[in-house]
């Protein structure tokens, strides 16, 4: 549990209050964004993204494994999440915890529900294997807002992905390595998060900011504009006024997020 | 004890798989103080969910982790029985629990009066003994009636609710079925005085409009549930 | 580690001298007990037991697996049990404990041995596929003697189980959830527990008891007579007499018991 | 170190597979003191089970869970080496191993005077080198002669064997093989100075007639035994 | 940042099968203070070998097994992510990882002066983000930039480079494909200043002459990349 | 942590300095060894290893089971190692720490690189069953220098292993228990372990040595003359000199510690 001191507390709630922020942003305004792609040869697809100095390296590795048996036909999408100890001083080694846990099971709800990735073609042999694509997020370093850098790196790496073909002659599955794939995309979704700090919505808030939060909302839209993903977090409620305009906000700043997705930095 | 069928507004309509009408609750039934040794307990029945709660506390953390200086900190373990689904369910935390009961947690507490207690714990057992779609809804519902049964001062009683998505028609609270095969699944819950929203999600696809519209049916829908609450209370304690 | 006052210790101790009980009980008499039936519909056998104020849920599910090297032909019965937090204030979360796993055992051995079940006759295709019945001990309210109540509800639920048809084609296993077959069943056992306070042998222990108590021995008998079972716990030992006194008890006791399961309730 | 082969008294009658007579023990030969670091220690073949206990204590607890204001605490590890058996075993406790830690805890527990060390811990770890039925008694056994060795003060020292049931008969100390194919396995320690019960199990089925009889014969076995426990002790110790 | 290609000085000899000399390193960068929040950071590219390294400390610990009455206590954990390799690996420790994160704490403490900071805690997270042979002298050539980052006080810094045996030559700083088909790894860390040796292992088959020649050529590339730590460190501070 | 009184620490780095030992040993000196075999009936393989009063026991087991993808033609050696709490006052029963991990992946190393079992003879079926073996290490008695005992009592361990014949008729295996064959044996590696107390280099640490090194150094030398594993521990360095010193040593010691290998005592 990070303590931050009562005095900064207030300053920075009296200056949202005045709509401003201790960094000179709007309060619709994200931080500095990049999205570099390919930055690990070993992994099928990967993407180093950063929001202000909130660093996220996430990496995919495609396997063949065996479908869930309600949806034999289908290939599966696993996210994992560590907050790895090196990212914030509070962070400890070990099994992933509840905000890590939240932190993937809310970026894989983003992606899978905006039925970016057509996982009826990752399916190999109907009921008995399929592809199964690993999407791990290793959090570098942690200032703040990790369920929006999650999503753009998750998105930014699915596009960079690319699976070896898989053929089957004679009940036996022919991975050819030389003949790479990129993931069958269907559409993109990316999250915006808003924290309540004192009377207002913030956009994408900073540690700082996430530290003196009453309420936490991220919502997850795809380039079709349509809502696939919300999860509400923090200990306050929040107005059916306030939600509808963050719905509103994100509408917009998805948009411009998109771009990043278009020329991501090569190293 | 008490059961409540609610009968829904728009009997004319279009129905759904089960008969409901899009706006009608399954049936619900909850029971206040139902366990022995837990200091406040819930036992509720909706649709096809059997869902038990105990609260122990405010008591005393030995757990530095869990001490706050000024208030109360909230425990919850949401957690199913593993006969309560279809294939058995090997014990123990998973991920799905893990996340609902971080978030059960943070939609009951904006209720509770935590600055009366620093220092202690509340514990709040959530235990799915069968799951028929909206657990994480009902047992928010139940934990409130067993803070209550507690003793445990609250500013208000939180109720909870799902609306959604089916056959391109926006529904109140679905069953299991409508959630597999639905298109989107919005749980909410709300402080039913003030209408504020501590619980929120949405899963699937949904236009604004819908989504607004998805809002607004599970907020009435919370509010019918609180009712039934209150009546449980009432039950067990009398006016 | 429950820790209960000096003065309750003596005047629970100094009456079971005097032949009565705080609650009113004689020394060889049960609480009040009930068991109902078909309580969880998704659960292919299920029974809620009370003994008093001690409340067990036990749930079973059968699933095909592979058999024991050394049984090949015969199914397997599993037992878990879980103190759930909910059950006593100082129940904690987490995997089972010795004493979870001793009455998971205990409950175990008695209902396998009593050959209650017809293994056998779950074997699907002999050294590949069996039934194995998963049994779920539920523990919600904890007041004391689990062992006994665990048995109860074991037995009742296995019972009220119903497995599906399993027939065998061209090495391929058909299951037909259109018909449900009961569980071969040949006998039954239940398992009554004594313990000792001051120099008395006692029948069911309530939670205070069980915290004075000095020993305790649980016998299970089946409806045959014969004894299937038995196990000896706390920290003082037992004199021949006691046992053999208990075991005497017992076998009238199982009879009474075993009315429990001709007409229990069904929701 | 001492060896006994016990002939038993019914020399006439039907014998077993292995050769015994019903009532006759395995060859048995304990020593104590074995291990260099351990405040006490003992080792033990009988049969073919080949058992190493080491006593620590009584020692400082700085676990609280294990600390009891006006006594000592006993903590039992019985663990079987992975090579102990026909399958290897995976290292780290089971289910069974966990059981048999707490009884065996209990089963020595009546024999030590507890009183004298408040707030401290004695650890007791059994390691089985390789089984072939019947090491829960044979690690009982030798912890009495490893508590003794370590100084630890006991009123008695606590000896255990088990009858049980083969072909019909009620017969001593079962083998591996006996066990597996038996109908009954009545493990049994005692108090041989007041012969009073510490350990009590039965698994399989028995008449209460039956029963008797196992119990009677394992109480005489478990006395053969404790002959072998005491000359092993003055055996490291002398008179 | 500064990258820099070794050319190795006997240019005219036999090549290795990417193209290096025998005494040649591969391609090395680094950076220091690359992340924000830690103390201190390094970020390493080497070969195909990518490492971060972050560093916090020395700060109080509340855990009791990592304080020492007198100096402050190394705390380091390797890990490699699960997509730095080509099939992916399982998060959590390894076997592999806790040996490999115990020798890097054992190699990085002689140059640390750990006695200015008694009861305190220097924590090193050496993340493995891609790995092509050599990580663990990677990681502890970086974790060293990253203590001087946090501005630990040292002695010395130290820094590590294997040799090893491929085709029955002794050759420097093995590939991934060279470590694989090779006979002999034989990982080196030293103190600069004093050429002391703070990590050595050896994995393969050498005669001690073929180890002596391995050990000195180690310690010849360790002294080359030492100068490229100073440089990374000039960089980010100045002289 | 173990903690050795610093006038304990003095005396005997003082005795080290004068090239003399507490316990009267020269510098290069190991303490008394004895080796036993055959001690387990029930693994396949085994070994009883004592030096000084270090005590360790070694059992190996046998298993058909997969190879690696990348050798499949090779069998496995597993080697796992139990610093059981029974060995010493501050060992802790659960799962390996470090130190033990560590023990177990270096006498792992040593054997495996020494090529001392021929493992493609292992192979059953290429590329689906080889020949695992499981090797235990059970540390009963801890009084300094597990290395050394450790790879002394695998090798004597794995000299005493026999394997089961297993052939292959019709894609089935078949194992054969009445014809046990020893294990493809082609060389043999033990292990020297030195360590630097004061200024000098001592062979064979016993506990209290153990306690006040500051650094350590264990070689694993063949029978055929080769270094096959080295590693260094504890928080001092070593000099160049100082590690060419131990290797010219260790090449003496091995040889005579080999000879413990050829007339192991059977119980």
């Amino acid at each position: 549990m990070n303590v931050i001191p009562e005095i900064t507390r207030k300053s920075i709630t009296n200056l949202i209050n005045n709509m401003e922020r201790a960094d000179g942003r709007a309060l619709d305004e994200y931080r500095e964004i990049s999205v570099e792609t390919g930055v690990i040869s070993k992994a099928e697809g990967s993407a180093r993204v950063k929001i202000g100095n909130t660093q996220i390296l996430v990496g995919t590795k495609p396997q063949i494994g065996t479908p869930f048996e309600d949806t034999p036909n289908v290939g599966v999408l696993m996210t994992n999440s560590e907050l790895l100890p090196m990212a914030a001083p509070n962070f400890e080694p070990g099994p992933p915890d509840e905000r890590s846990v939240e932190l993937a099971r809310v970026a894989d709800r983003c992606v899978r529900e905006s039925e970016m990735v057509d996982l009826e073609k990752l399916c190999i042999i109907e009921g008995k294997k399929v592809w199964m694509v690993f999407i791990d997020l290793h959090i570098l370093d942690y200032d703040g807002n990790l369920f929006d850098a999650a999503v753009l790196g998750i998105v930014a790496a699915l596009l960079d992905t690319k699976i070896p073909q898989a053929t089957v002659e004679d009940d036996e599955i022919i991975i050819n390595r030389e003949i790479m794939e990129p993931l069958p995309i269907r559409d993109k979704a990316l999250m915006n998060t808003f924290v309540k700090i004192g009377d207002q919505i913030v956009l994408d808030p900073n540690l700082e900011e996430e530290e003196i939060l009453s309420a936490r909302l991220s919502i997850g839209i795809t380039a079709s504009g349509k809502i696939c993903a919300m999860q509400k977090g923090g200990d306050d409620p929040f107005t059916k006024e306030e939600i509808m305009k963050a719905v509103k906000i994100a509408e917009g700043k998805t948009k411009d997020l998109m771009k990043y997705l278009e020329n991501p930095t090569t190293p | 004890m008490i059961t409540i069928i609610t009968l829904g507004t728009n009997l004319g309509a279009k129905k759904r798989d089960d008969g409901r009408a899009f706006d009608e609750l399954r049936p619900l039934k909850i029971e206040a103080g139902v366990l022995e040794r837990a200091d406040g307990s819930a036992y509720l029945e909706f649709g096809g969910n059997k869902v038990l709660v105990a609260v122990y506390g405010p008591r005393e953390s030995h757990i530095r982790r869990f001490q706050r200086p000024d208030r109360a900190y909230i425990k919850c373990r949401y957690n199913m029985a593993p006969f309560s689904v279809d294939d058995r369910k090997r014990p123990g935390p998973d991920r799905r629990s893990i996340e609902i009961s971080k978030i059960t947690a943070e939609a009951l507490q904006p209720a509770i009066i935590l600055e009366k207690f620093p220092r202690s714990v509340i514990d709040i057992y959530i235990e799915v003994l069968e799951a028929e779609g909206g657990t994480r809804c009902a047992g928010i519902t139940a934990a409130s009636v067993a803070l209550a049964d507690a003793g445990v001062p609250m500013k208000d009683m939180v109720v909870a609710c799902a609306a959604g998505k089916v056959n391109d028609e926006v529904v109140l609270d679905l069953s299991e079925a409508e959630d597999k095969d639905g298109q989107a699944d919005v749980p909410v819950a709300i402080l039913p005085r003030s209408g504020e929203i501590t619980l929120l999600q949405s899963d699937g696809n949904l236009t604004p409009d819908e989504f607004e519209k998805a809002l607004d049916l599970a907020v009435k829908g919370c509010m019918e549930i609180s009712d039934i609450q209150k009546e449980a209370l009432k039950n067990r304690y009398g006016e």
